[in-house]
Order: structure tokens, then C-alpha cells, then sequence
């Protein structure tokens, strides 16, 4: 059985001006213990939506339908209530632009012990020394717990909180864009030590990024999102030698690499807008192998080869199966 | 020059709606309960101000009946002191109310606007001088201070208007320093600067239409306090004897002891009137300010949470 | 169109920059010493028509400044400025006002760079009403050349939408549009397309490239080095106000000479998962501007300094391995 | 070291109002048409002579560079002048109303900031609800009135159970009271005025308190505060609070100009004889040098709450710097 297991989930947000936004549309994913796993889209495609289900962390104007599975069980079954204990507890989560992740008028060191003391992990000078311990760890020095957040530079506000998210020992790390304003010495570093830290304390890591040179560097395996749903999931290293899907084709040659020689190009046209059924292959409209079995019928993520699957149409053609 | 491939557009959605920009204030007005019933009420008082005349039963200076007679079906609000009409001086008193509440509003947008867009815009010196003279205006206690002027500088309707203007610009001046600074350096500022345009046309083409709506707002918002400020000087006695206002009237019932003969009638009216413009203003001007502070539209915390759904049948 | 023989488009020469540091009322009573942010500290380097230099290094390293410095919008303290030929240096507002029109900037932030209440016609035209050049109906026509050239066709498609009806790269190109109306030399791109989506930011480098071809001289500020190695002629390194290495885009990536370069390059992750690196990760932060490191201002961070570097602040040099116009500035080179 | 520039710098301002205060005072009273004389001793069997005398005793018949030398001297040896009515020095006058006036300002001040702070707090916290709406609507229609028109309405409501006017009983005396019985007199006598302070003036905090508070909801910090397991009400408490309560310690110094307005306008209604009461008779005594006196107190009073403010925050917010 898995760590972590979602099956089918959708999300849906009410919009002001009346109707709603389809923002997740059936995203299905499995995360084994310890493992890397890599979440890889571009804005807008639902990446940090479906994370924060998994903590339930939706605001009001969102509903929710599907599973996610924790060691078996169904945490979003009642809603808030099913999913708050597991908060902080299991699963743990370094938010996209730390500068804003802590408090400003509060000490680093007390934000970071807040979450033991509340689940009765640790208290008083335990949870002090367990504080410093973690910022050890993750390169600060221990009596910098007495600064405020404003001291701090932006990697090592990102470091701190990244020992937050280790507070209360979790088994799974989710890390939203953790590098996105970061200068990319620092990103390096930043993860750098997220990877050590997995390695160490036998985490699940999932890392979300529109990045995919980091997931390539950083993540075993990935799913690449469009337009709310997972067009494709496998190994990394099959994701880019051998994509079953042209967005993850395209997706990658539109990325230039120091040392590439091929064309970049970018992919034309735009994502759909989610906030209207889709009809057909979603990514139809920007695909430059459409054919006439995309307009009409959506293709559903099917297993294509050993551990990876996707969702186009061009698998069932076994002569058309893109290089 | 060669001639090269034009890059491709982005097919992105072009079949959105024309573009429909009806004027922001005017989108709000629609768009929210409190503030139609808000700019619906000030209607109302605007119109029965202008049309007083036409409306008011009586001759507000005319003696129609005993002193503080009640109300009855000839007199709804009963008689005043003088055994005048109450709410025919209550559709005058709207007149003078309204004026100085309006007339002051504007004398405080014409300064704080000024200010705070000079001051926001320029920065450095001319903001330092600015900002400590409205610093200065700010701890002036202002009640007494009208007191003080009225008492010595006479008590005429424009000075009353003046004064008031004159008291309370500070607080436009600071919002809008303060939405001027943000503004001023947004990058399509900063491109403008770049390309060469001058600072008339940053501040007219560029930065007013954007705070405009702020404006507005706060102007909205400061004729409630006006028209607060001349209640206070017509109850300390130093507004213009000659004429009826609502805080005339206040002050009218007070001196003349109509609280000990039961008289609530000539008492009441003219206070739930001034409650209820400065509320139709205050919930006009606080959904304006509302709707443009996006900073209010996030919450991470909510008494609703997000709904748990049941599936239909298959994803779709 | 040949350049060869002419002045470089742009030449900078020594130029430095500083912003004072706010001592404080307390501060300035007891004659505590001015400190400065040294944001560019003697940086130099030519452009010419028709080509893209890419100044690339992380946030604080000075290149916007720079930048800015070069468009004069904000003064510098020493050093020149030549603009085709001519010192532009200490130019007065007046005489600033027509060298606006020839170079242009584009920002990062295409949501930001646009005035929201303004339609992509009134955007464009706005140029041009600044400088009191053409008629309506020549104005008209500017706009539309401007949105084909961008690739915003038809142009009647676009010219009457609002920025929040357009898309990043849309916004994007319309921003491009609107420094192209004028004509310019030089366009500076600040971070073009960092904000922007993955998917389309070729497109948006794409006209650059075309652009450069057709003669303009193009400063591109960037921190991602895949994207300057990919699209500029030249590269130029900066670390805490100063250029560490220049030189072609190509000579640079491939065979980098100064330790900060090859610790840049060393962290850019590879899209091949295959190819892990080991990245060389400098310890610590950038310091402070304010407290530049005596001798070699990369000392302390230096997997390779040597006792000389807290001395000898290094000059701006060609290593002997190194192939002409490829320049570090590095002792140990 | 953090900061001592600020303090420094808060201090010198707050010095340097005070003298500006100081010279408007001056102004004010001396750069009216006419002069003092001819506006404020308008009695009717006024000589000539008697103007004369009135413009001597003023110093009024001297520069106006000199007149405002020996003002700054009085001022700096506590002399604000005599008083026209009483003849005696106006400190020995506004003393006691001062010392009236102050337990009273102060419990109206205590019932708006506790009001307008749970208010906003719920509001905000229940946003949405109907405890918001009806918090919210309260607070407005509080707002909304003119002070000394709630107070007549208090008078009115309540004139018969509670004390209408003064400062205690003045038959107590004779009573021979024991010392709570003073103070539960006192109380009975503060309550009207300091509860239309308070009503008027708490909509304005309820509505500030709600708004920062919805705006630090708003902040990314409390979503991680939720993601780390704190319950609603412990979001609130532990962190929504604490920033959102920052701007009262600045709003509640602002508002002390205004408290001020609304002391002399709440005296007057109730004849409650404080400070207030003695500006509103300054008024209709034409007696300047209590005006003056009172009008200077009252401003250096707003100064020193700002200044309190301004410190204050400092201690708040470790953001401060400078």
C-alpha cells in the first residue's frame, strides 16, 4: 500500500460573477514512502490547488470530490474535520514565498516550536532545544531562534522554514515553488538540503515547480499537469527521453538547456479556460499531432509502459506513438 | 531590412465580451446592497434639500401654531419652540446641512488631493515639508479649534465651510500619499518616465485616474464628518445665527429646554436625520474604499469551509 | 546592414553608481561616516548594432542598476556613458528628452508593466504623443506595424483590449509594441520573460532575436544563464557592482574562467535527469553592497582564493586559455 | 541600538508641535480681524477707556514681535493669564476641571476600546455571518450620530434613573459619607457622559479592528498557521490579534483630538463641569484668556498621546526600525 494515494480528485471554486472553475479535474496519483515525487506544470494548471486538498487547505468558495488516501485512509472524507489532525503531523509543507510563510511579529524560534507544543511532541525547554536542533540541521545557527523573520535574509528565511515543516517529524514534505524568488546559488542550496533532509529522515518528498530541470534534477518520478489534470506521469528519466504525451514533449523543448543544441520553441496558443466544460483533448487546440478522435473524445491517463502513463489518444495508435 | 517569419500569436481566448468599462464608482454603486441604499438615501435628501421650497408645508419662519405643540395630522412633527413647523424646518435645515457637508468635502478633496498627490508623487523634500504640516493639522484637537476660530474670526456660512475643509484634509492627504506611492512605482510609471514624458503627464494621464476612485471615496467620507462638524458648531452656538440647520435645530431644542417639557419631537428629528446621512455616506464611501482594497478579499480563515461533494458517475 | 567600422552603439566606461545609506537622525548627530551601496562599482562594456549582450547575475549583483544607469534615469557618480558616439553622461532633462526616443526598456512584470486602464492602442500611441511625432492617422499605423512586428496579428484583434483581457505573452509583446513605435537602437530587456510561462517564452526571445537582426543593439538582464547562452552574442558576468567575466556566449559557457562563473554554470540544473551534477555551491549569501570585501570582492566565497586575493583587486583581463574578447577578472587565470 | 533613531526622532517631533502649537495659539488669537478686544469684549457698556485699559492689561498696544516674547515668557513660567470672569490665574481655574475631567475621559475611553476591540474581533472572526452584520451595523449607527444628540438621547432615556448633570451630589456632604459612597456618586454622575464617548467613538475602533483584522486573515502567515494544525479560534488569538491591534495603539491617539471635541460638546449637555465644560463657557463669556489656556492644554495634551502612541508601536512591532 502506498503512503499516499489520490484517486480521482476534483476541485472545484465558485466564482463571484456566478458559476464555477473546474480547477481540478481528476487527478489521480500514488506516493511511496521516501519517495521523490515531482508535481510540474505552468501556472494556472492546478499544481498548488491539488496539494493544498491534500492538507485541506481550500477556502470556502471551494468543494471538493475524491479520495486521498493517507496509509488507507480517506482524510478528506468529512472534510475539515477528517483532514485536521493530520496537519502538520503527517503531512507538512513549505509554502510558496517563505518571506510571507511566518509571522512578522513574531520570534523564528517560537513559530517553529508552536507546532510541537500543539501536538504535544515537545514543550518549554524541550521544544527550545529541539528548535535548535532543527535549525542546526538545516544550517542556521541555533540562537538566531531569537530573531525575528524581518532579520533574516530570503534563503534563510526559506531554511527556517523548512525546519518548521520538520517540526512535528512528518512522512510527507510538500514544497510549493520552495525556490521560485530565490537567486539560483541559493536555490541550489535550498535543494540541495531538501534532498539530504528526505534522504535522512526517510521522507516523502513531493515538489511542486513549473520548473522542470529542477524536478528533473531533484525528483524519481513525476506527473506533468495541464489544465487541471495529470496528462502524464512516469520516471522522470522516461518523462524526458521518452514522453508519451506532446505537451511533455513540447513542454521540454520549449526549455533551454546550457549545453542543448536543439530548437526551443514555444508551444502556441493558450491553456483552456477552466472555468467552461471541456470538450475533447484539453491541450487539443496547441497539440501539433491532433487528430480527428481529439475533438470529441477526452482521453483518459492510461498506463503506457512500465510505471508511466498518459493521457492522449496517440498511444492507442501504436504506429503513432511520438519518439 | 530582412524580412522574417512574423512569430505567431497566441491563440489565446479572444471571444471575451467587448470591453465594458462603465465608470468604478458607478460599478460599485450597482454591484453592492450597501452602497445603492447608501447613494439611494443621499438621493433622496439631495432632492427633498433642492426642492425645499415645494415640499415644506409650512413657511419654516412663520409662527403656525403654540409653542412645542405635538404632533398632529396638520403639524406630523409637531411644533418647535417658537411655534414654528417642525419638519418644514427640518426640509430647510436639509439645505444648509447638505451645503456645508458638500462645499467642505470638497474644500478637504481640492486640499488633500493636492497634497497628497504632490507629496506621494515627488517624494523626498517636498514630501518631508508636506507630510509634517499635515502631521501638525492632525494633533490640532478639532473641535476646539473651530471653537476658536468661529469665536474670533465671526461665524458666516463660507467661514464655517472653510473652516471645516480647512480641519479635515489630513486624512484624504495620507490615504492618498500613500496610494500615490505605490502607484508611482508601478512599472508602467516607471516605463512612462522612461520614455520621456513629463511629470504633468505621469500625474494627469497616469497616476490621478488611478487614485481618482480613492478619492471618491474619501471624499464621500468626509462629508459625513462635515456635516458631523457643523452639528458640533451650531450646538456650541457659534454657527450662523441666521440661518436653520439641522444642528441649529439640535441646539435650538436644547437651550430652549424641550427635553424638560417632554418634547422629543423637535428634538429627535433633526438627530435621526444626520444619522441617517452620515450612515447612507459612511456605507457609500466604506463599500467604495472596500472594493478597492483587494487586500480584504483574501481569507485564510473562514467560518465556512470548503464543501465536501459527492461524485456523479465518472470524472467527466 | 554592416556596423563594422562604426562606434559601438553604447559604451560604458568605468561607471559607477552608489545610493547613500540612511544614517538616521541619530546617526548623522554623531558624525557617523556616510556609508554607500556600491550598486555598480567601475563596470564597462560596449554593444554594438545587432547584437545582444546578456548581463547576467543574481539579485543585487548591480546589472539593473546598470541599466538604469545607461538609460539615465538614475545618476551615476563617475565613469561615461557614450551613445552612439556621443557622451551622454551629464545630458541635461532637455537634451535626455530626445535620446528617450531611441532607447527603450521593457520590464519583467508584463501584468505590471501596462497601464490597466488603458486600451493596447492608447499604450502604443502614448509614445508618440510624448514626442510629438506623426499625425493621428500615422500614429495609427505606427501602432499597428509595431503589433505585426510582435506578432500580435491582426492588429485589429488587439488594439482596442484592455491589458486584463490579454494573456503574459501577450502583454509581453504589446509592451515590446509599445518601445518599438519609436524606433529605437537600443532596447534594454530587463528579465524579459521570467515571469512569463515556460511554453511561451521563446516566442517572446524570438523577437528579440528577430529584432537583433534587424540592427538593434539589445542589453538583455537575466539571471537564467540557459536563456542568455542561448540567445545573446555576448555574456557578461556580474558580482557585487563589477563585471567578473565577459566575453562570447558560447566561449563563456563553455570553457568559463573566473570561479564565480563556474559556480553559476555548475548550479543551472540540466533538463536530462540523467545528467545529476554534483553542483559547486559557493558557501553562504552575496554580502552586503555596503561591505565590499577588500582585495578581490569574490574572496571570501572563492573555492580557490589564495592569500593575494584579500589584496589585489583584479583587473578586468584575457587568460592566457582563453580565446579573444574573452575576459576575467581573476588572479589565478 | 535598533531604533533609539526613532525614539530620537518621535521625541523631536512631538517637541517640536509643541512649539508650533505654541505659536499658532498666538496666532490665532492675535491675527483676527480687528483685534481681541474689539471681538471678544463686546460688552455693551464698554468705554472707550475701558478698551484702552483691556488693550494695555493685554499688552495688546505693543509690537506684535514683543507681544510674542512675553507670551513665551508667561508661558515658560506657567502663566496662561488671568481669567476675564474670575480674575484669577486660568490654571488655579482649569485645574479642577482638568482633575473632573479626566476619570471621566478615561472610563469613556476604556468602554469604547473594549467594545470596538470585541466587536471587531467577532465581527471579523465570524466574517460573513450574521454576528458580523449585526456587530457591524451597530457599530455604524453608533458612528453615525452626532454626540451631543446621543447624549440628549440618553438624557432623555435614562435622565431619570442616572444623575443628569454635575460632577457628585452636591448634598452628599451632609450625609457623611463613607469613601465608596463618594466614589459610587462620582461613577453614577461619569456614567451618561463617558458612555456616549464610548457608544459614539467605539463604531470607529470595531470597524479599524475589523478591517485589519480581515486584512491579517488575509496574510499568508495564517495559512501556515492552519497548516500547522491551530484551531480557528487559536489562529485568532495567537496570531491575528496581536497585528491586528497594532493600529489601535496609533487610532486611539488620533482619536484623542477628537475625544477631546467630543468632551466639551458631552460636558455641555450634561453640565458635567470639566475642561470641556469650561471651553464651552469660555465661548459664551467671551473670557480669551481661559480660551487660550484651554485651547493650549488640549493640544499639548493630543501631542503627548501621539507621542505615547508613537512609542508605543515601537514596542509593538519589532518591524520598526527607523
Amino acid at each position: 500500500m502506498s503512503l499516499l494515494e489520490v484517486k480521482d480528485l476534483h476541485i472545484w471554486f465558485d466564482l463571484e460573477r456566478g458559476g464555477e472553475l473546474h480547477a481540478v479535474q481528476g487527478v489521480t496519483f500514488e506516493l511511496a514512502a521516501g519517495e521523490r515525487f515531482g508535481l510540474v506544470g505552468e501556472s494556472g494548471c492546478g499544481k498548488t490547488t491539488t496539494i493544498l486538498a491534500l492538507m485541506g487547505l481550500l477556502p470556502p468558495s471551494a468543494s471538493v470530490s475524491g479520495q486521498v488516501l493517507l496509509d488507507g485512509v480517506n482524510v478528506l472524507a468529512r472534510g475539515e474535520r477528517s483532514v485536521a489532525p493530520h496537519r502538520w503531523r503527517d503531512v507538512a509543507m513549505v509554502f510558496q514565498g517563505a518571506m510571507n510563510a511566518f509571522n512578522p511579529v513574531k520570534r523564528i524560534g517560537e513559530q517553529i516550536a508552536e507546532p510541537m507544543e500543539l501536538h504535544g511532541i515537545a514543550e518549554g525547554r524541550e521544544a527550545r532545544r529541539q528548535v535548535g536542533e532543527l535549525l542546526e540541521r538545516v544550517g542556521i545557527p541555533a540562537e538566531r531562534a531569537q530573531r525575528f523573520p524581518h532579520e533574516f535574509s530570503g534563503g534563510m528565511r526559506q531554511r527556517a522554514a523548512i525546519a518548521m515543516a520538520l517540526a512535528c517529524k512528518p512522512k510527507i514534505l510538500l514544497a510549493d515553488e520552495p525556490t521560485t524568488a530565490l537567486d539560483v546559488m541559493v536555490q541550489a542550496q535550498i535543494l540541495q538540503l531538501l534532498v539530504a533532509l528526505a534522504d535522512d529522515f526517510g521522507l516523502a518528498l513531493v515538489l511542486v515547480t513549473h520548473d522542470l530541470p529542477i524536478v528533473a534534477q531533484v525528483c524519481d518520478r513525476a506527473a506533468v499537469m495541464y489544465a487541471g489534470e495529470i496528462v502524464e506521469s512516469g520516471p522522470t528519466d522516461a518523462l524526458f527521453h521518452a514522453p508519451r504525451h506532446p505537451y511533455t514533449r513540447l513542454l521540454f523543448a520549449a526549455t533551454p538547456d546550457l549545453y542543448g543544441t536543439e530548437e526551443v520553441a514555444s508551444i502556441p496558443g493558450a491553456p483552456p479556460r477552466l472555468d467552461r466544460t471541456i470538450t475533447g483533448c484539453p491541450f487539443r487546440p496547441r497539440c501539433d499531432r491532433a487528430f480527428g478522435r481529439c475533438v470529441g473524445e477526452r482521453p483518459a491517463l492510461k498506463p503506457v509502459a512500465a510505471g508511466q502513463a498518459a493521457a492522449c489518444h496517440l498511444n492507442d495508435v501504436p504506429q503513432e506513438v511520438p519518439a | 531590412m530582412t524580412g522574417t517569419a512574423p512569430v505567431l500569436a497566441d491563440e489565446q481566448d479572444l471571444e471575451a465580451p467587448p470591453p465594458r468599462r462603465g465608470s468604478f464608482v458607478w460599478s460599485v454603486i450597482k454591484g453592492q446592497p450597501q452602497a445603492t441604499i447608501g447613494a439611494l438615501v443621499l438621493l433622496a435628501f439631495v432632492l427633498v434639500a433642492l426642492f425645499a421650497p415645494v415640499i415644506a408645508p409650512y413657511d419654516p419662519r412663520e409662527k403656525v401654531g403654540d409653542v412645542f405643540e405635538a404632533p398632529s395630522s396638520e403639524h406630523w412633527l409637531g411644533l418647535d419652540d417658537g411655534g414654528f413647523d417642525m419638519l418644514s424646518l427640518m426640509i430647510y435645515g436639509a439645505r444648509v446641512s447638505l451645503i456645508v457637508g458638500f462645499a467642505a468635502a470638497l474644500v478637504a478633496m481640492l486640499i488633500g488631493g493636492t497634497v497628497g498627490l504632490l507629496s506621494g508623487y515627488f517624494g523626498g523634500k517636498t514630501d518631508t515639508v508636506l507630510m509634517r504640516m499635515t502631521d501638525y493639522f492632525i494633533v490640532i484637537p478639532d473641535i476646539p479649534l473651530m471653537l476658536v476660530v468661529a469665536a474670533i474670526w465671526g461665524r458666516s456660512l463660507t467661514n464655517i465651510i472653510l473652516i471645516i475643509g480647512v480641519i479635515y484634509w489630513t486624512t484624504t492627504a495620507r490615504v492618498i500619499r500613500s496610494q500615490v506611492l505605490s502607484v508611482r512605482e508601478r512599472v508602467y510609471v516607471q516605463r512612462t518616465r522612461a520614455l520621456g514624458a513629463g511629470h504633468w503627464r505621469i500625474l494627469s494621464r497616469h497616476v490621478l485616474p488611478q487614485v481618482a476612485p480613492l478619492l471618491v471615496a474619501i471624499t464621500v467620507l468626509s462629508v459625513a464628518v462635515a456635516i458631523f462638524a457643523e452639528t458640533a458648531i451650531a450646538f456650541l452656538g457659534l454657527g450662523d445665527p441666521t440661518l436653520i440647520s439641522w444642528g441649529k435645530l439640535i441646539e435650538n431644542a436644547f437651550s430652549r429646554s424641550a427635553i424638560s417639557v417632554d418634547a422629543w419631537w423637535a428634538i429627535v428629528p433633526p438627530g435621526l436625520a444626520v444619522v441617517a446621512v452620515v450612515l447612507a455616506c459612511t456605507m457609500l464611501g466604506r463599500s467604495l474604499e472596500d472594493a478597492l482594497n483587494p487586500r480584504l478579499r483574501v481569507g485564510h480563515l473562514s467560518v465556512r469551509r470548503f464543501r465536501v461533494r459527492e461524485v456523479e458517475g465518472k470524472s467527466l | 546592414m554592416t556596423t563594422n567600422g562604426a562606434p559601438p552603439l553604447l559604451e560604458v566606461d568605468s561607471l559607477v553608481t552608489r545610493y547613500p545609506v540612511p544614517r538616521g537622525v541619530v546617526g548623522s548627530l554623531a558624525r557617523q561616516p556616510q556609508r554607500w551601496v556600491h550598486a555598480v562599482a567601475g563596470v564597462s562594456f560596449r554593444l554594438r548594432r545587432g547584437e545582444m549582450l546578456a548581463l547576467v547575475g543574481e539579485s543585487g549583483c548591480g546589472k539593473t542598476t546598470t541599466a538604469q544607469s545607461v538609460l539615465r534615469l538614475v545618476d551615476s557618480d563617475a565613469g561615461t556613458i557614450r551613445f552612439d558616439g556621443t557622451d551622454i553622461t551629464a545630458l541635461g532633462s532637455g537634451d535626455l528628452r530626445g535620446l528617450r526616443r531611441r532607447m527603450q526598456i521593457i520590464y519583467q512584470d508584463p501584468y505590471e508593466s501596462l497601464d490597466p486602464r488603458f486600451r493596447v492602442r492608447r499604450t502604443l500611441v502614448e509614445p508618440l504623443e510624448v514626442h510629438g511625432i506623426g499625425s493621428k492617422e500615422e500614429r495609427r499605423r505606427e501602432a499597428e506595424e509595431a503589433l505585426r512586428l510582435t506578432g500580435l496579428a491582426p492588429p485589429e484583434l488587439f488594439l482596442d483590449r484592455y491589458p486584463h483581457e490579454l494573456s503574459g505573452g501577450q502583454r509581453q509583446r504589446v509592451a515590446i509594441a509599445a518601445s518599438l513605435v519609436l524606433h529605437p537602437d537600443l532596447l534594454i530587456a530587463d528579465e524579459p520573460v521570467s515571469m512569463l510561462d515556460v511554453s511561451v517564452r521563446a516566442g517572446i526571445l524570438g523577437i528579440l532575436d528577430d529584432l537583433r537582426r534587424r540592427g538593434l543593439g539589445i542589453l538583455m538582464i537575466t539571471h537564467d544563464l540557459s536563456t542568455a547562452a542561448r540567445y545573446a552574442d555576448r555574456i557578461a558576468v556580474m558580482y557585487l557592482g563589477r563585471i567578473v567575466e565577459e566575453g562570447a556566449a558560447r566561449d563563456v559557457v563553455a570553457n568559463p574562467q573566473h570561479p564565480y562563473t563556474q559556480a553559476l554554470l555548475s548550479v543551472v540544473p540540466k533538463r536530462d535527469p540523467r545528467q545529476r551534477q554534483r553542483p559547486e555551491i559557493l558557501r553562504g549569501e552575496t554580502p552586503n553592497p555596503v561591505d565590499v570585501p577588500r582585495g578581490c570582492r569574490f574572496h571570501p566565497r572563492c573555492p580557490i582564493a589564495i592569500p593575494e586575493c584579500r589584496d589585489v583587486d583584479p583587473e578586468l583581463l584575457q587568460p592566457s586559455d582563453a580565446r579573444a574578447g574573452h575576459l576575467a577578472a581573476c588572479i589565478r587565470t | 541600538m535598533r531604533g533609539i533613531d526613532y525614539v530620537v526622532k518621535r521625541t523631536v517631533f512631538a517637541l517640536m508641535t509643541v512649539l508650533v502649537a505654541i505659536t499658532l495659539n498666538f496666532v490665532i488669537f492675535r491675527a483676527a480681524p480687528g483685534d481681541a478686544t474689539s471681538s471678544l469684549a463686546k460688552c455693551r457698556n464698554c468705554t472707550p477707556e475701558f478698551r484702552e485699559a483691556l488693550r494695555e492689561e493685554l499688552g495688546l498696544d505693543k509690537p506684535k514681535l514683543e507681544q510674542y516674547w512675553i507670551y513665551l515668557k508667561d508661558l515658560a513660567h506657567g502663566d496662561l493669564g488671568d481669567s476675564f470672569v474670575t480674575r484669577q490665574p486660568v490654571w488655579q481655574e482649569l485645574k479642577q476641571p482638568i482633575l473632573n475631567t479626566l476619570p471621566m475621559v478615561g472610563l469613556g475611553y476604556l468602554i469604547s476600546i473594549v467594545l470596538g476591540v470585541l466587536v471587531g474581533v467577532v465581527a471579523a472572526w465570524r466574517r460573513g455571518t450574521f454576528l458580523d452584520w449585526g456587530g457591524v451595523s451597530t457599530a455604524l449607527f453608533f458612528y453615525s450620530m452626532p454626540q451631543q444628540w446621543l447624549g440628549l438621547m440618553l438624557l432623555i432615556l435614562l435622565g431619570g434613573v442616572l444623575p443628569a448633570s454635575g460632577v457628585s451630589d452636591p448634598f452628599i456632604d451632609f450625609l457623611d459619607p463613607s469613601w465608596w459612597e463618594v466614589v459610587i456618586d462620582r461613577l453614577e454622575h461619569m456614567i451618561l457622559p463617558a458612555a456616549t464617548l464610548g457608544l459614539v467613538l467605539y463604531g470607529q475602533y470595531a470597524l479599524i479592528v475589523r478591517s485589519s483584522m480581515i486584512e491579517a486573515l488575509g496574510e499568508d502567515y495564517i495559512m501556515t498557521a492552519r497548516a500547522k494544525g491551530l484551531s480557528s479560534w487559536g489562529i485568532v488569538r495567537k496570531h491575528a490579534l496581536r497585528t491586528s491591534l497594532l493600529p489601535i495603539a496609533t487610532l486611539v491617539a488620533l482619536t484623542f483630538g477628537y475625544i477631546i471635541g467630543g468632551d466639551i460638546l458631552v460636558e455641555a449637555v450634561f453640565s458635567y463641569p470639566g475642561i470641556g465644560l469650561a471651553t464651552y463657557e469660555a465661548v459664551f463669556d467671551r473670557d480669551y484668556p481661559m480660551l487660550q489656556g484651554a485651547f493650549l492644554l488640549l493640544t499639548l495634551s493630543v501631542i503627548l498621546a501621539n507621542l505615547v502612541a508613537d512609542l508605543l508601536y515601537f514596542k509593538l512591532d519589532p518591524r520598526v526600525t527607523g
